[in-house]
């Protein structure tokens, strides 16, 4: 089936991350196909790939990134919540006359229109909250 | 059609698992997972109403089990609450037609 | 391709940017041509407030946006009855026109015509 | 030594602001700020419980300002809830020796 | 200097990193000496059930975390007793030796006794 | 009177921050000292300078970048919370080999140590939690 995942939550701070993530592991194991992963809100924090977290605990933005390369997965942060919260790519940083950016290259930054378009597409929509 | 709701807040602490109890129709599936384990607990404040949902109501009551394990929680749940691993949950959410994600 | 997707709203508004950011998904999906619904559920109801006054904080007001829908066609406004009762208001006080009452019972058969059910 | 005990959430979605009026002792002051003014309903399942507090235990009660403004609530609070504005919080948080933060 | 520094800890482990990150400060107050007690209430009691196995997740164990307090000398570690009720738990079946059973009572005057109050 | 105040929640996704920000404004116009704020947990996103937000809502984290210019606050970031949310000055992003760093200037990372110190010395001590 085709799935459309969207959430919300920020990684390191609830465990809703770390649920999707294995989620998502688990629908691709089973040959499901993950049409789109949609970070919004909180979420957005899942992109930033300056996170150092101590090497006893999960780095949660690195396991993303190694899942969409491993599949090539359309990993996308919601442009309007992410430049609120200071998750920037190159481009929106020169934009904006940022200092830096700092999402990882493995994800998109683009608007809600691209969710909506997921979910059209999508047999099932699952929704990770914070 | 019916739905998979999934709670992941305590029902000790929040009312959304109360919320969903109120919604959920026969067919439908609920699925406690993260800290909404605890409502899997026989001393929640919803015990009862959940009991009714999968007696009278005919709704399936899960728990996630790593969720469980991780709050030492797997020899205390209430014995109407089913487990289901990351494969279930997958399973669940392609036999219902929407999820529901109550947070 | 329309779907049927049902918006499910149930945290207040101004504690958190949930209520507000849920508002911004709903327009870009209602923009794209999608066949919206509506529900306000739980904490959800006091979005529909009249007289919020958020400069204070500061904040955009979220009823004056939310009073805003039906220009982007979603007219398909619900309120779960027995959660504007709990909080003792009533339905003709709310800051929005047209919404319509719903029973828990109804709620469920509003879940059950969707296509997708999205939560904020 | 009082105590100033501070709520931020909505008592008809979290048990945050009952678990306060447990602790509260005569002389403290509990402040609802941000979600927690809704607690300032007298429909909130907290009501009959924050009179109490405030007739009966000697508890000071105040709800911010700016918190009920935004919501829409000034109009509607109960007779037992005095509103301060920052001026006043940061008052309150001088008078008593210590801040509790219930959140 | 040393002052009186009670936390109160609220929050179920894991489905939030606020129990985990209130051990560190925890931890990091005790080093520097200070006078501290520890209370658990509401959620904060399921800290510590034993048998706590969060492989899966990945998070770390909080409860064998909490049982070395008192190798910090943070000794004067409270339970809110109608906390633990309410959740059907006992003091004996806790991961954590050494807990007094506080009334809502006994917390509104451990309250009263401390410097500072931190709470998470 | 001396106040230290510590902040938990992340700004622009719930209340608390601006509630701080706030609480610690009206605290100096009454001539109070403010010894040291510490953000800790999801507070630490405070201080990151690449946040962006649209001209209609209040920049948090410019609010209290020129708020600590003003009184010469002593704002801290928690070092351990800051880095595994992606939170880093130059100096740690040179030493885990990061490609940029986001921690405004006005900010000092630094440890909880810190922390306990405006513990010991504040008459009152105020948490903003999430």
């Amino acid at each position: 089936m085709k799935f459309a995942l969207a959430i919300y939550a920020a990684p390191f701070s609830v465990q809703a991350s770390q649920t999707a993530l294995h989620f998502a592991q688990t629908l691709l194991e089973q040959g499901h196909e993950v049409i789109r992963v949609f970070f919004y809100q909180d979420g957005v924090h899942t992109g930033n790939q300056l996170a150092t977290p101590p090497q006893d605990e999960q780095d949660i933005t690195q396991a993303w990134r190694a899942l969409a390369r491993a599949h090539q997965l359309d990993v996308v942060v919601c442009i309007a919540t992410a430049l609120k919260r200071g998750i920037l790519n190159e481009e929106e940083a020169q934009r904006y006359q940022q200092p830096a950016s700092n999402l990882a290259p493995e994800f998109t930054l683009s608007g809600l229109g691209q969710w909506v378009e997921a979910v059209v597409h999508a047999d099932r929509v699952v929704t990770f909250g914070a | 059609m019916s739905t998979l709701h999934t709670v992941n807040k305590s029902p000790f602490a929040q009312q959304t698992l109360t919320s969903c109890i109120n919604i959920c129709r026969a067919g439908d599936a609920l699925l406690l997972i993260e800290d909404g384990v605890y409502g899997a607990l026989p001393s929640a404040p919803t015990a009862q109403a959940l009991k009714a949902l999968v007696n009278d109501r005919k709704v399936h009551l899960f728990a996630l089990e790593p969720d469980l394990q991780a709050r030492g929680l797997n020899d205390r749940i209430s014995d109407w609450v089913k487990v289901v691993d990351y494969s279930g949950f997958v399973q669940l959410s392609t036999e219902h037609k929407t999820v529901q994600s109550w947070y | 391709m329309s779907r049927k997707v049902l918006f499910t709203l149930r945290h207040a508004p101004y504690g958190s940017a949930i209520a507000r950011e849920a508002l911004d998904a709903l327009l870009a999906t209602a923009v794209f041509g999608q066949d919206i619904s509506v529900l306000f559920m739980d904490d959800g109801v006091f979005q529909l407030l009249p007289e919020q006054a958020p400069g204070g904080l500061p904040q955009k007001t979220l009823s004056s946006s939310l009073s805003a829908l039906p220009l982007y066609d979603v007219e398909k406004l619900y309120v779960h009855a027995p959660s504007l009762e709990a909080r003792g208001l009533t339905r003709d006080e709310l800051a929005l026109d047209g919404l319509v009452s719903l029973s828990s019972e109804d709620v469920a058969t509003l879940f059950s015509e969707q296509d997708h059910l999205l939560s904020f």
